[in-house]
């Protein structure tokens, strides 16, 4: 890896940079949340943030997009994808692990164009975060980013501690060699210092070891019940975890009733149309069973990790307040 | 450029034909020449097809193919694009994407026999099981059909399995039928005529029918959820073995590739995509995947 | 020998309703105006609704007036609890209520009322000979929807509007798309004046009318405190049961009120006569041009006369569109508001005329009491008094068809027969 | 909010046999149809007659609306306040002179194919269902809560973030989340989710944040008064003390 440094007055003249590669988003308050919203300097962001409500898969897989139009009368498909160039500025450590895991199924596997080529075409600038009480990415593994961004700035005194991750990356720092400098022993120190801190601050704490046997021996459970009796079944846990990736597909046509497009949004396992099949019948039909779905999808083990980079959303914004990490416990008998 | 596998190739309907009540066989041919040309499919798996202004849904294949860039589908009307589906004539177009799925491993399953049990619409991936073994004899030992069907109108492909029942054996496969309604007429004269391959009551009493050898058999099973149970239970008790039972399995999908999601099952130690680790499963599979029948 | 007249369905009018008129030789024994739909009893179960959602509640009297009902009874909320709103958010309901005039204006006079003068059964069917028009029509409603859309949220219903507030400030760019369909729309607000004053109105249904509409200042326009009457008395909202006298009668779900013991007449026709000198602009020179065409005493002039406010509201969305723009828009948040024991009226002009809406809280801020007069209720006993004289006038001249001219009357008025199902409770006398 | 589709209408309409449209137009045939929309709660005896009489006529019956799908506002004291007390708080009179019954949905009293919910309903919703039934195939129908529409427009949660009491997880979608994002907490016109939604943990959530039983029931009822579960739930409050109907 390549260290560099970046003084703090030149921020605003890296960000200026950053737009000759893309339109850059970066997080934005906006009333009492988070937002990656698409900036024009620095000043607009606020780098402090926790979380953004959205995790920024939705610039890869967008929340709704049209997938193409169709015409009946003149046979046709038509791909309606446009390039764009962009930059997301300030993705924390968890986020980018979870696009590490979307990438796993949206690009290794069978690639779907759409998120392959916006990944393709963006800049991911990552950025060194504080937990709070809702944060468990370290018992997950997935508080520090070893990869899977371009660029990575942790916050010292007087600058930017650089890391670059990728070619991508290099070529940005060399264009702005003049805002940089190297890294100084003594910044090394202040980072190593700070990350030691950090892991310190963490205040949840989930334990996954044999998790995956775990939820499997708790199938028959009574949680899944009491804890259906909370949930709405609303899907707002889904739709704001940066991993979840289900999809749903609707065809629209048009007043000529021959041309149309067909749309993608993203699904959440905890409706109930998600698992119904022909003949009406449904797999899934109460919400005891979406919701141990939900849990046992998210605690299923993908190589080293889970489904779940310990991000805490699900648990801050589920409007019923059911908490992803107590539901685990009981899971394992804990409380 | 990138190829977009959301993007549907144009296909044409060439041939529309009611077999029941409810379901319909059709033949589709791709427009494409070059995708024709390389456009290939096994038993077992399956295309999504897609109707302008509905939607798409997955459809077996359920023949080998024969003639490049044809598809034979066999479609139950249920909802919305299935009935789109029935609605169309000859020569409109539709979209299809795939193959896509697993398939039935026939490699895998060369020099043993070969146990076919389908239940009602679940007959038309196995046609193409069966198609494929009679066209490559050589490479199994004794080819079992069982068909169980609710009542002679609900039959599928009947000129064709009324010929396998009557000379079923000269062509190398041993078939027989099961029907439900005692009261159909046509099914009891068939019985009549048949009585050895043909008998009334559910798929699974055929098996008071034949002697079984677990140690080189492969049974391969699609019928509606509720007969896998019943079919494994039997076959359990004639000890063939979880990893020699084959079923292929149906839930809601998006996009047939692993992405959506619908078709996810299993729990934390076992997850699987039905369309991409599937639709072919082992019971084995199902015993240690939870919610998978 | 008597018979009976009867309009079974009024079409071309929202909500179903009926007329019933029995003719006794060449006397008119007696005239109903029914009105079919089922009552809602809006007043009854509004009572223990805490005031934050009362205006959504209420709003939804009416899909056409919408934004009439949010504001009325948004003006009774604030009035209770002495709440004083921004010159901004002041600003932002006038647009609304202009942009909802033109909205209703537009659809009735184009799409409702136009038909009955070319002979035909719809705006539909015009299509083939005056499609150019019938789209001009669209769009000049289309204008009066996208304030609706920006400011309330969507066209009917919306919730955008507050007590204390408007929640969402429209952004600059929208106001001004608003104010380029406006100024494109111009043309065809003054072509509804063009075609009404070369069209000929009948006078079979003249008589004396009593007028009123609120007072809007000094300017023209759909919001005051004050009511004004023909007689020249001008009187305040607060003596709204004076001024309307509600009765039940049982031939309609809607009361009948009267005035000094006669029917009178709200809506379009009274507001511009009676506010003729607080026109202004292209409105007041058309006013001037056909003055002799706005004969109050004509109910069916009702048209033009909502014709002319067309041309008003289209002038006045540019007008209150280029002061917010000038003042420079804040996102300022609702006003901080402490309910108290109390009650108030609030009013404003509906396109339709004049609506009350009138709650009693209690110290919580939840409603005790509620009263709510529709303009539609208001007018019901001058319609049927119009038809009295047509019939009588119309027999004498030995005419056969009746049924035509009298749905011409009615809607003449555009009644909204959805909204004045709601009734009002007031003393029985 | 038909007529409110002011640039698709002319084309839309070219393409229907209208056959009744009195809001609209003189012109209304009384024949048999292939689908009939139907706006409105059944609340007199009268209109239950005419409903019955449609469905007889229809191949295809949709309610459309709040009122034809659920009762609208005017059935929140339903259950709660007789109809002689109604007639009695507006008119001053008890007899019941009009016929009228407790507002209820169209389903209440005959099948209905499809409904289409909202108050208003969502002009959009509405065409892609013509659109669809032109088309030959019957429209999709939304079963999940308008929080789905609510965060894939990234709009911020106000129940969560701001305490507001935001219907938005019990009411079915469709609207795009149009009040959460002007700002302004869900009051539920679209009405309850058939068969899925869970009013109890609403009225638990809403009184963590402080809301009391009074306040909560009357938001419940707004559009819900006919739905079960809600009907159940506000029955059992109504036995407790009043409260004061508020924060
Ligand atoms: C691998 C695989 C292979 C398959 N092979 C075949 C095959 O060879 N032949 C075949 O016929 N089928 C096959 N199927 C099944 C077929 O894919 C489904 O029948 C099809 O997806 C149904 O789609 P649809 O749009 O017609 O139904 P949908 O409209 O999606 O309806 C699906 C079910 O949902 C219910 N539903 C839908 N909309 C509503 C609503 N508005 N209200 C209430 N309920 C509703 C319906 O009752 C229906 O049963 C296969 C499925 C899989 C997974
Ligand atoms: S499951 Fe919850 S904590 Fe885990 S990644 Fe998803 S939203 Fe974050
Ligand atoms: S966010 Fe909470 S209430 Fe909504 S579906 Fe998820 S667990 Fe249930
Ligand atoms: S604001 Fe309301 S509708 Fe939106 S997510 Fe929150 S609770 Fe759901």
């Amino acid at each position: 890896m390549k260290y560099v440094k970046l003084p703090k007055e030149n921020l605003d003249a890296f960000v200026e940079n950053l737009k000759t590669h893309g339109k850059v988003y970066g997080p934005v308050k906006i009333g009492e949340y988070y937002s990656f919203q698409e900036i024009n300097n620095s000043k607009e962001m606020s780098l402090e943030y926790s979380r953004t409500m959205i995790p920024p898969k939705k610039f890869f897989l967008k929340l709704k997009e049209r997938l193409f139009t169709f015409n009946e009368e003149k046979g046709e498909y038509k791909e309606t994808l446009e390039e764009e160039k962009i930059v997301v500025f300030g993705i924390h450590p968890c986020d980018i692990n979870a696009l590490k895991l979307m990438d796993k199924i949206y690009i290794d596997e069978t690639p779907d164009k759409y998120y392959k080529m916006r990944r393709e075409n963006a800049v991911i600038v990552g950025y060194g975060c504080h937990p709070d009480e809702y944060c468990f990415c370290h018992s997950l593994g997935t508080n520090y980013a070893a990869d899977g961004f371009d660029l990575f700035l942790h916050e010292l005194k007087d600058g930017f501690f650089v890391r670059v991750g990728s070619d991508k990356g290099n070529a940005i720092v060399s264009e702005i060699s003049e805002l940089i400098k190297d890294v100084e022993g003594s910044d090394i120190e202040e980072f190593r210092a700070a990350e030691r801190k950090r892991e310190k601050e963490y205040t949840l704490e989930l334990n996954i070891r044999g998790i995956t046997d775990m939820l499997a021996l708790a199938y028959e459970s009574e949680v899944w019940k009491e804890y259906a009796d909370k949930c709405f079944g609303c899907g707002s846990c889904n739709l704001v975890c940066p991993t979840c990736r289900c999809y749903d597909v609707v065809d629209n046509v048009n007043l000529n009733l021959k041309s149309g497009e067909r749309l993608r949004r993203l699904d959440s396992c905890m409706l109930r149309k998600h698992g119904l099949v022909a003949g009406g019948l449904n797999f899934r039909p109460t919400r005891i069973e979406r919701l141990r779905n939900r849990f046992n999808c998210k605690g299923s083990l993908r190589e080293d990790t889970l489904n779940c980079v310990g991000c805490g959303r699900c648990t801050v914004y589920c409007p019923s307040q059911i908490d992803y990490v107590e539901v685990l416990k009981k899971v394992r008998g804990e409380l | 450029m990138m190829e977009n596998v959301l993007l549907p190739k144009l296909a044409k309907i060439v041939k529309s034909e009611k077999m029941t009540a409810i379901e319909r066989f059709l033949q589709v041919e791709v427009l494409d020449k070059k995708f024709a040309e390389v456009f290939d499919y096994q038993p077992g798996q399956f295309i999504e097809v897609s109707i302008m202004g509905v939607g798409e849904a997955p459809i077996s294949t359920c023949s080998i193919r024969t003639k490049k860039g044809v598809i034979d589908l066999c479609v139950r009307n249920v909802g919305r694009v299935t009935n789109a589906i029935h609605h169309l004539n000859i020569g409109s177009l539709i979209g299809i994407r795939g193959p896509y799925g697993n398939g039935f491993p026939m490699e895998e399953m060369e020099g043993s026999n070969l146990l076919l049990v389908a239940g009602g619409l679940g007959v038309a991936p196995l046609r193409s099981v069966l198609q494929y073994a009679l066209k490559n004899r050589a490479k199994y030992k004794d080819i079992t059909v069982f068909y169980g069907i609710r009542t002679y109108d609900t039959m599928l492909f009947r000129d064709e399995f009324y010929n396998l029942l009557a000379e079923g054996d000269k062509l190398g496969c041993k078939f027989y039928l099961s029907y439900e309604d005692s009261k159909d007429k046509q099914c009891i004269s068939l019985e009549a005529e048949h009585s050895e391959r043909c008998m009334c009551g559910v798929v699974t009493k055929l098996f008071e029918r034949i002697k079984l050898s677990p140690e080189d058999t492969y049974a391969i099973i699609c019928g509606p959820p509720i007969m896998y149970r019943f079919v494994v239970q039997e076959l359990t008790k004639k000890q063939v073995p979880p990893e020699k039972i084959y079923m292929t399995l149906e839930r809601r999908m998006k996009c047939g590739i692993g992405k959506c999601g619908h078709c996810i099952i299993g729990d934390g130690t076992s997850i699987k995509y039905v369309c991409k680790d599937g639709p072919v499963f082992t019971y084995w599979d199902a015993l240690h995947t939870k919610g998978m029948i | 020998m008597s018979r009976e007249i009867v309009v079974e369905h009024l079409a071309r009018v929202e909500g179903h309703g009926r007329i019933e008129v029995t003719v006794e030789g060449e006397k008119v024994k007696d005239v109903k105006m029914g009105i079919l739909e089922g009552p809602r009893f809006f007043e009854a179960f509004i009572e223990g609704v805490k005031y934050d959602k009362v205006p959504d509640v209420m709003r939804r009297i009416c899909a056409i007036c919408t934004a009439a009902h949010s504001l009325a009874s948004i003006r009774a909320i604030e009035k209770a609890f002495k709440v004083e709103v921004t010159p901004q958010t002041k600003l932002l309901r006038d647009l609304l209520i202009h942009g909802e005039m033109i909205e209703s204006h537009a659809l009735h006079v184009f799409m409702l009322a136009l038909p009955d003068y070319l002979g035909y059964p719809d705006a539909i069917s015009m299509v083939d000979k005056y499609a150019k028009e019938v789209k001009a029509a669209l769009q000049l409603k289309k204008a009066g929807n996208m304030v609706h859309i920006l400011l309330s949220g969507r066209e009917v219903h919306g919730m955008n509007e507050r007590v204390g507030g408007i929640s969402t400030i429209p952004e600059e760019q929208d106001l001004l798309a608003i104010r380029k369909a406006m100024e494109g729309s111009k043309a065809t607000a003054e072509l509804a004046v063009k075609l009404f004053t070369t069209i000929d109105v009948p006078d079979f249904a003249q008589s004396e009318n009593a007028l009123m509409a609120l007072d809007p200042g000094k300017k023209f326009g759909y919001i005051g405190d004050y009511v004004l009457i023909s007689n020249g008395e001008r009187r305040r909202v607060e003596e709204y049961r004076e001024l309307t006298n509600e009765k039940v009668v049982k031939h309609a779900h809607a009361k009948h009120s009267s005035y000094k013991d006669s029917p009178f007449m709200v809506g379009a026709l009274p507001r511009i006569c009676l506010c003729k000198d607080k026109l202004y602009g292209t409105a007041k020179e058309l006013f001037k041009e056909y003055e002799d065409k706005l004969d109050h005493r004509n109910s069916l002039n009702n048209n033009l006369a909502q014709a002319i406010e067309l041309v008003h509201s289209v002038d006045r969305c540019i007008e209150d569109i280029d002061e917010l723009l000038s003042n420079g828009l804040e996102k300022e948040g609702l006003v901080e508001i402490e309910p108290r024991e109390s009650s108030a009226v609030g009013a404003v002009e509906a396109p339709r005329g004049i609506l009350y809406h009138n709650y009693s809280f209690d110290e919580n801020g939840c409603i005790t009491k509620a009263n709510v007069i529709t303009p539609t209720a208001m007018n019901c006993a001058n319609i049927e008094k119009d038809c009295r004289v047509a019939v009588e006038r119309l027999v004498a001249e030995g005419k056969k068809n009746l049924e035509e001219p009298l749905e011409l009357i009615a809607r003449a008025y555009d009644p909204c027969i959805s909204c004045s199902v709601h009734l009002v409770k007031v003393k029985f006398l | 909010m038909i007529l409110n589709l002011e640039d698709e209408l002319l084309d839309l309409l070219s393409n229907l046999d209208v056959k009744s449209f009195i809001m609209a137009s003189s012109a209304h045939e009384e024949t048999d149809l292939d689908v009939a929309f139907v706006e409105g709660s059944v609340s007199t005896e009268e209109g239950l007659e005419r409903l019955k009489d449609i469905r007889k006529r229809s191949k295809i019956l949709i309610a459309i609306g709040d009122c034809a799908v659920w009762g609208c506002v005017q059935a929140m004291r339903n259950q709660e306040m007789s109809m002689k007390e109604r007639m009695r708080k507006v008119y001053d009179k008890e007899e019941n002179f009009y016929d009228v019954l407790e507002p209820k949905g169209l389903s209440a009293y005959v099948d209905v194919d499809l409904e289409i919910p909202g108050c208003p309903i969502d002009k959009i919703e509405f065409l892609n269902a013509v659109l669809s039934l032109l088309h030959g195939d019957l429209p999709e129908v939304k079963d999940y809560p308008v929080c789905v529409e609510c965060k894939l427009n990234e709009y911020q949660c106000l129940l969560v973030e701001k305490g507001m009491p935001c219907l938005g997880p019990i009411i079915v979608a469709g609207c795009n989340a149009l009040c959460p994002g002007l700002g302004v907490d869900c009051i539920g016109c679209r009405g309850p989710i058939r068969d899925e939604t869970n009013a109890a943990e609403e009225l638990n959530v809403l009184k963590e944040k402080g809301y009391d039983e009074k306040y909560i029931k009357n938001r419940l009822k707004f559009f819900g008064a006919n739905f079960g579960e809600i009907a159940k739930l506000s029955k059992m409050l109504e036995k407790k003390q009043p409260g004061k109907g508020g924060k």
